[in-house]
């Protein structure tokens, strides 16, 4: 393991609390370079794809489309539009398993091999173009956060006017255990992220542009320190901790502010986007090409091969696992995501999105049975709450059914990362305990607005 | 001897006076008037805080008795004895309200749902929809994880071989389980209609065959067989028409291809055999 | 201060509070000690009203024990002395003292009223109220003294209730055994309590 | 769906995945090697208690692991819990906890009744392990000091310490029999001891200032006492005596992060500086603070007994506070209270005071603001 020496110029940085896995998982697929699948005869572009108000679908079964042609239009601000795989058939509207277990609706489009592209929009020259027309692009083209939530960029990009912006951080992090896609386009692609980087600068009209990156990257931090300059973009290196990417931790970390209780990053000037985005960017702002394709990581212990894969939007789960090999052993989860925040799957009819970071297998040895015994109060969940909360009173107060007490607890910071169920030596379901209550609130002050 | 009693006597004569006195005074000064009605009718309420009638307790739900927004039959629980009582309290006459009771309308146990997923979580059905839809295969089955069960006031759910069911003679109809259900899949029905459709899935005939032994596939041979109006067809299932619903002997006549037409009792007395039966093997 | 008033002083205060605490030491009040201990704030609304009641009607009781029932009064001569209604006398006051206490809660604190429900009335048989009055002839403390005494009494049995109804609500997220939930785990609970109290023993 | 499976390609058939919430992966840390580190931290305890105490110390360390594993598979069984739950190693602290808290001779069922309160009253009423707010070991010592003053207070001279070593072999090694002791203890004279701390609650308070009150506990509290006490050669409970073998524990529960820190440090801290006043203020009236740390139960309080997870509070600043209402409690008890010692006693009304110090000592939230009206900023 002859690891590449940190320079000496990098800030590194981090925040409070977290958990360190010490089994992460990354090596198993971090030297597979990226490789591009070969194409499918079939593709099941999933409708509903962003955070927001779902596309409008503009094909009807029997449709021929090009690749990059729009399926789908953005319904409203808070959408983006989808596009095709690849060129083919429009077969219809079919009910596939959906990443939350409930079926949802997708395109199913056939492939007639022939792979054409559309017409693309015209190149786009950045460094001289303003900030509207570079969002537009980013929007027409599809563009959401890909590293987990999916939120569309170009929303991101538009705080309210009455929030100054002056830091726009790409999200480099990956500390989610076992995925490495980031991590292979930041190595493989230095200059696509740093250019994606600095038009998402130019497009909120920052200045400040930073790549941050945790430092179990080193090769991908080199790569980018080299041409870093020549986009005038930052780079600032995290200490690996979990969850050092996710957006609060991240702005902590980097800029010391703190985003309060229920503001958005914009509050504290900050603007946070993912490196996969930033590449994506990249590609629509300087080629015009949509976001019909993203790397994706397969990998986990039963995977013969596991792999960074750029894969299309729609492909099936069964045919990304077939590129690795398949598996050796009956594997014991299928995860959608990292180890940490992603779901688990039913089934593998579910086909990859724009946010599909990873898809994990976990051996049936890996699979962590929930005896849940009690708290016994020690403490550990505290210490790796990165929001600072109590998880441990709020999964009592879960069980109790005292869903108002947990107002008192602050139950609505909480991210979801997981941190506090993974140090729980209780093995207690914290998380699902959290999101029940959150569940319930909502629900409860849903219903108080109506009346 | 007689000081004594004299004294005595004056002493406590006195201090009554000045204690009643006081009393008096200061009630007359602050006091607020309080409609004695309110506790007469919070003492015959039943006490259960169900919030079946929709405020929030019983007592409020007094208040909301006594000042008029509410009639005693808008609470489920009470005996038709005990709303009269409450009606002579506040003087006005009774509307007798139809009782209700629950009915979960699924008969999916674990031995008709065919796949099933292993869950690995918190052991409740809301929960554990958090969790990709939950372990059951069918979408609209009942996940049995109790969350009815646990939530109602009166122990009248019962979980049987994976299934909520409800027991008749021990629901009182205030729909607090209906609310609790993720699924939506409880239902308050008059007390008095026996005959149920055991199936909530909207999915069509063929998808719902794949994961459940005893779905409605929407065969009609209920609706031939039954009177005109006792039974709503909706998309690819059949419901019982609970303003006219049919009477017991529509199950014998009907002969539900799935068994998914069911009375109480069978229903009751099929998931208690099957139960047993998997004690057995 | 002389040492022996400095040790009177204790006694009536951290004594009454803590070394002889009314619940967990005299075992006096357990009904509503029990009853309203459900919640932390209902638990503060009926210290607070325990702690008025009982100051009040000490104060109250004393007075008249000291000026009247101590009184030896010669009549036709014979010797005339009412000792022997000290129980009655002190319940009525007790009784027209939480009537008036009542009166006035509800105007004034219409939410306490309604969370000490069937309680507040039932200060008036709280055996605490008419044992620290008791307390006080017994010990032939003088008007100040009692008061005082009754203050700090209160106070503790307060400091119990609050203390208690804190673990109640710990124990209502614990998995508690059926049969010992409700009302046997409080028991036990405020027995082992009282087994902490008795570390106070010979403080004063 | 697309699962028909190439030749040499296996793929998941789906049937055998688990649905789980996230996270999908865990610590392997669990709550039985937890309490296993725990017993870790105290061998050097239970190492010198032998040392000093021999076989009797022995025979109560294994009678009181006993009844409390028993006496849990017990209740297990009744309540209809899996026996295994005794596998979580809670059982066996407790035990060893209350073995500690108990003298050196004491009679087997004296350790039965503790472990009966301990186990029972103070932990599985409550629903057994997490669940319960008093200290299992604590409610045990203080339910047999004030049931059995004379069982609880019968106090050994260490082995160390006694002019007849002759004697004290043949009496305390070879009799491990309480009665055997009792009859041997009213033969041969000056076999029982006092700790240090009764000796100093018997010893006359001198109230005002002088040489005489200055001398007052010159007999107890001199350096070559504080080095018996600080190595443990001295009367008292059983696993207390040791200040030494305590800490190298405490050191153990610390790097393992067992118990939060506040406790013994805040603990620890406030009865230097009350007692300290207060030997400042009236000599005569206590001993200087390095006579309280190193005697009594406080040092094995500080780092084992209070530092309970379950029973303490939770966050950093309710620990804390926890600490310094242990402390002053403590030496309230211990200066002017009626017992000599006033640990146990400390740590079930801290105890008690939990829930309302958690209430107090909330954590703020990350980015934590006031709620203001709702305004647009």
């Amino acid at each position: 393991m002859n690891e590449q020496a940190i320079n000496k110029d990098l800030k590194i940085v981090s925040f409070k609390g977290g958990v360190h896995p010490q089994k992460d998982g990354k090596i198993l697929s971090k030297k597979a370079s990226i490789q591009t699948a070969p194409l499918l005869e079939r593709y099941q572009v999933i409708v509903s794809q962003n955070i927001g108000a779902p596309p409008k679908v503009v094909v009807s079964a029997g449709d021929e489309v090009k690749k990059g042609q729009l399926l789908a239009e953005a319904a409203g601000f808070v959408s983006v539009p989808l596009h095709s795989p690849t060129s083919g058939k429009v077969e219809g509207l079919v009910d596939i398993p959906g990443p939350m277990g409930v079926m949802t609706q997708a395109i199913s489009i056939l492939a007639d091999g022939k792979d054409e592209w559309t017409e693309l929009p015209a190149s786009i020259d950045w460094r001289n173009s303003d900030a509207d027309t570079l969002k537009k692009r980013i929007m027409e083209c599809g563009i959401v956060g890909m590293g987990g939530a999916a939120f569309p960029s170009h929303v991101k990009l538009s705080p309210p006017p009455d929030k100054k912006v002056d830091y726009m951080i790409i999200n480099g992090a990956e500390c989610e255990p076992y995925l490495t896609a980031d991590h292979r386009v930041m190595l493989e692609e230095p200059e696509k992220v740093l250019e994606g980087a600095a038009i998402l600068g130019r497009a909120a009209g920052v200045k400040n542009v930073v790549v941050a990156v945790e430092i179990n990257k080193v090769d991908a931090i080199n790569a980018m320190m080299e041409k870093a300059a020549q986009f005038n973009v930052g780079i600032v290196g995290m200490k690996v901790q979990y969850p050092q990417g996710a957006e609060k931790q991240l702005i902590y970390a980097v800029t010391r502010r703190k985003v309060p209780t229920g503001a958005l990053p914009a509050d504290v000037g900050c603007i946070v986007q993912n490196a996969g985005t930033a590449a994506a960017v990249a590609e629509a702002v300087n080629a015009g090409i949509p976001l019909i394709e993203r790397v994706t990581t397969i990998t986990g212990e039963p995977v013969v091969n596991p792999g960074n894969w750029r894969l299309r939007l729609g492909t099936p789960i069964s045919e990304a696992l077939k590129l690795c090999g398949g598996v050796k052993c009956e594997p014991g989860k299928l995860i959608l995501g990292g180890p940490m925040m992603g779901f688990a799957q039913r089934s593998t009819g579910v086909s990859v999105m724009k946010n599909t970071s990873g898809i994990l297998l976990l051996d049936k040895s890996d699979v962590t049975q929930y005896e849940s015994s009690p708290c016994i109060r020690c403490g550990r969940c505290l210490e790796a709450c990165p929001m600072n909360l109590q998880p441990s009173a709020l999964s009592q107060l879960a069980e109790a059914g005292q869903y108002e007490n947990a107002l008192k607890y602050n139950v609505m910071d909480c991210i979801e990362c997981g941190a506090c169920a993974f140090a729980c030596p209780a093995h207690r379901p914290l998380v699902q305990h959290i999101r029940r209550l959150k569940a319930e609130i909502r629900n409860r002050t849903k219903k108080e607005i109506k009346k | 001897m007689t000081s004594t009693i004299i004294l005595s006597v004056l002493a406590l004569s006195i201090l009554g006076i000045i204690l009643g006195l006081a009393i008096g005074l200061i009630s007359k000064l602050f006091g607020v008037a309080t409609d004695p009605k309110v506790d007469l009718v919070l003492e015959l309420l039943p006490g259960a805080n169900c919030g079946g009638c929709g405020k929030a307790g019983c007592a409020d739900f007094a208040r909301a008795l006594v000042s008029g927004e509410a009639s005693p039959g808008q609470c489920p629980v009470s005996s038709q004895e005990v709303m009269a009582q409450i009606a002579q309290v506040l003087g006005m006459a009774l509307e007798a309200p139809d009782k209700k009771i629950a009915v979960v309308l699924c008969g999916g146990d674990i031995q008709q749902t065919k796949v099933k997923t292993l869950y690995n979580g918190v052991n409740d059905c809301i929960s554990a929809m958090l969790v990709a839809g939950g372990p059951k295969s069918c979408a609209y089955g009942c996940l049995g994880m109790a969350s009815c069960a646990r939530a109602c006031p009166f122990n009248a759910i019962e979980i049987i071989n994976g299934l909520a069911v409800v027991h008749n003679e021990l629901c009182v109809g205030c729909g607090v389980c209906v609310k609790t259900c993720p699924r939506n899949l409880i239902k308050l029905v008059p007390a008095e209609a026996k005959v149920h459709i055991y199936c909530s899935s909207p999915e069509k005939a063929a998808l719902k065959m794949k994961v459940c032994n005893v779905p409605c596939i929407a065969c009609r041979k209920c609706v031939k067989s039954g009177e005109e109006g006792q039974f709503t067809i909706n998309g690819f299932r059949v419901e019982v028409n609970y303003d006219n619903y049919p009477g017991e002997d529509i199950v014998s006549k009907a002969g539900c291809p799935k068994n998914c037409l069911l009375t109480a009792a069978q229903h009751l007395e099929i998931e208690r055999n099957e139960e047993a039966g998997e004690v057995v093997a | 201060m002389t040492q022996e008033s400095l040790l009177n002083v204790l006694e009536l205060t951290v004594g009454a509070m803590l070394v002889y605490n009314f619940v967990l030491s005299r075992f006096l009040g357990i009904c509503p000690f029990l009853g309203v201990s459900r919640r932390l704030d209902t638990a503060l609304g009926m210290s607070a009203a325990v702690v008025f009641v009982m100051t009040i009607s000490s104060a109250i009781t004393a007075t008249i024990y000291n000026l009247g029932l101590k009184k030896t009064f010669l009549i036709n001569g014979t010797e005339v002395n009412l000792l022997f209604l000290k129980v009655l006398i002190f319940i009525a006051v007790i009784a027209a003292l939480v009537q008036i206490v009542e009166v006035l809660l509800q105007k004034f604190s219409p939410p306490l009223y309604k969370a000490l429900g069937i309680y507040l009335p039932l200060i008036t048989t709280n055996c605490a109220v008419l044992g620290a009055a008791m307390l006080n002839s017994v010990n032939d403390r003088g008007i100040w003294e009692s008061t005082v005494f009754s203050f700090f009494s209160a106070l503790g049995f307060g400091l119990a209730l609050v203390l208690f109804s804190s673990l109640r609500e710990r124990l209502d997220l614990s998995a508690v055994p059926r049969p010992f939930q409700g009302m046997a785990i409080a028991l036990i609970t405020a027995g082992i309590l009282a087994m902490a109290f008795v570390g106070f023993s010979g403080l004063c | 769906m697309s699962e028909e499976i190439k030749k040499e390609i296996m793929l998941p058939k789906g049937e055998e995945l688990v649905l789980s919430s996230s996270p999908h992966i865990h610590v392997t840390e669990n709550i039985q090697s937890i309490m296993l580190k725990v017993v870790l931290a105290m061998l050097p305890a239970l190492a010198a208690a032998i040392w000093f105490f021999g076989i009797p110390a022995l025979l109560v360390i294994f009678w009181c692991v006993l009844f409390c594993l028993v006496l849990e598979i017990i209740w297990c069984r009744i309540a209809g819990k899996p026996a295994s739950v005794v596998k979580d190693g809670s059982a066996l602290v407790t035990g060893l906890l209350l073995a500690m808290n108990l003298p050196p001779v004491t009679a087997w069922w004296v350790c039965l009744l503790g472990a009966l309160l301990a186990i029972w009253l103070g932990k599985q009423v409550f629903g057994g392990l997490g669940q319960n707010p008093f200290n299992p070991a604590a409610v045990a010592r203080v339910g047999l000091l004030i049931a059995l003053p004379r069982q609880l207070t019968y106090w050994i001279p260490s082995s160390g310490m006694t002019a007849d070593a002759a004697n004290y072999s043949e009496v305390f090694y070879a009799a491990a029999d309480f009665t055997k002791i009792e009859q041997a203890g009213q033969v041969i004279d000056g076999i029982t001891c006092a700790t240090p701390l009764s000796i100093a609650q018997n010893t006359p308070k001198i109230l005002d200032s002088g040489v005489a009150a200055a001398d007052n506990f010159a007999a107890i509290a001199n350096p070559e006492s504080y080095w018996q006490y600080f190595i443990g050669n001295m009367g008292g409970s059983l696993g207390e005596t040791s200040t030494l073998a305590i800490l190298i524990g405490g050191i153990i529960l610390l790097s393992f992060k067992l118990i939060r820190w506040q406790i013994p440090l805040f603990y620890l801290g406030t009865v230097a500086v009350f007692t300290g006043l207060i030997h400042l203020i009236w000599p005569g009236v206590t001993p200087p603070p390095l006579f309280h740390l190193l005697t009594g139960g406080l040092m094995l309080a500080a780092f084992f007994m209070a530092t309970d997870m379950v029973t303490s509070p939770i966050t950093g600043r309710g620990a804390a506070i926890f600490g310094i209402g242990l402390g002053v409690m403590t030496c309230v008890i211990r200066i002017w209270g009626g017992f000599p010692e006033g640990v146990s006693f400390s740590i079930l009304l801290m105890n008690a005071l939990v829930p309302l110090i958690e209430r107090m000592a909330k954590l703020k939230p990350f980015g934590f603001r006031k709620p203001t009206p709702a305004k647009g900023a």
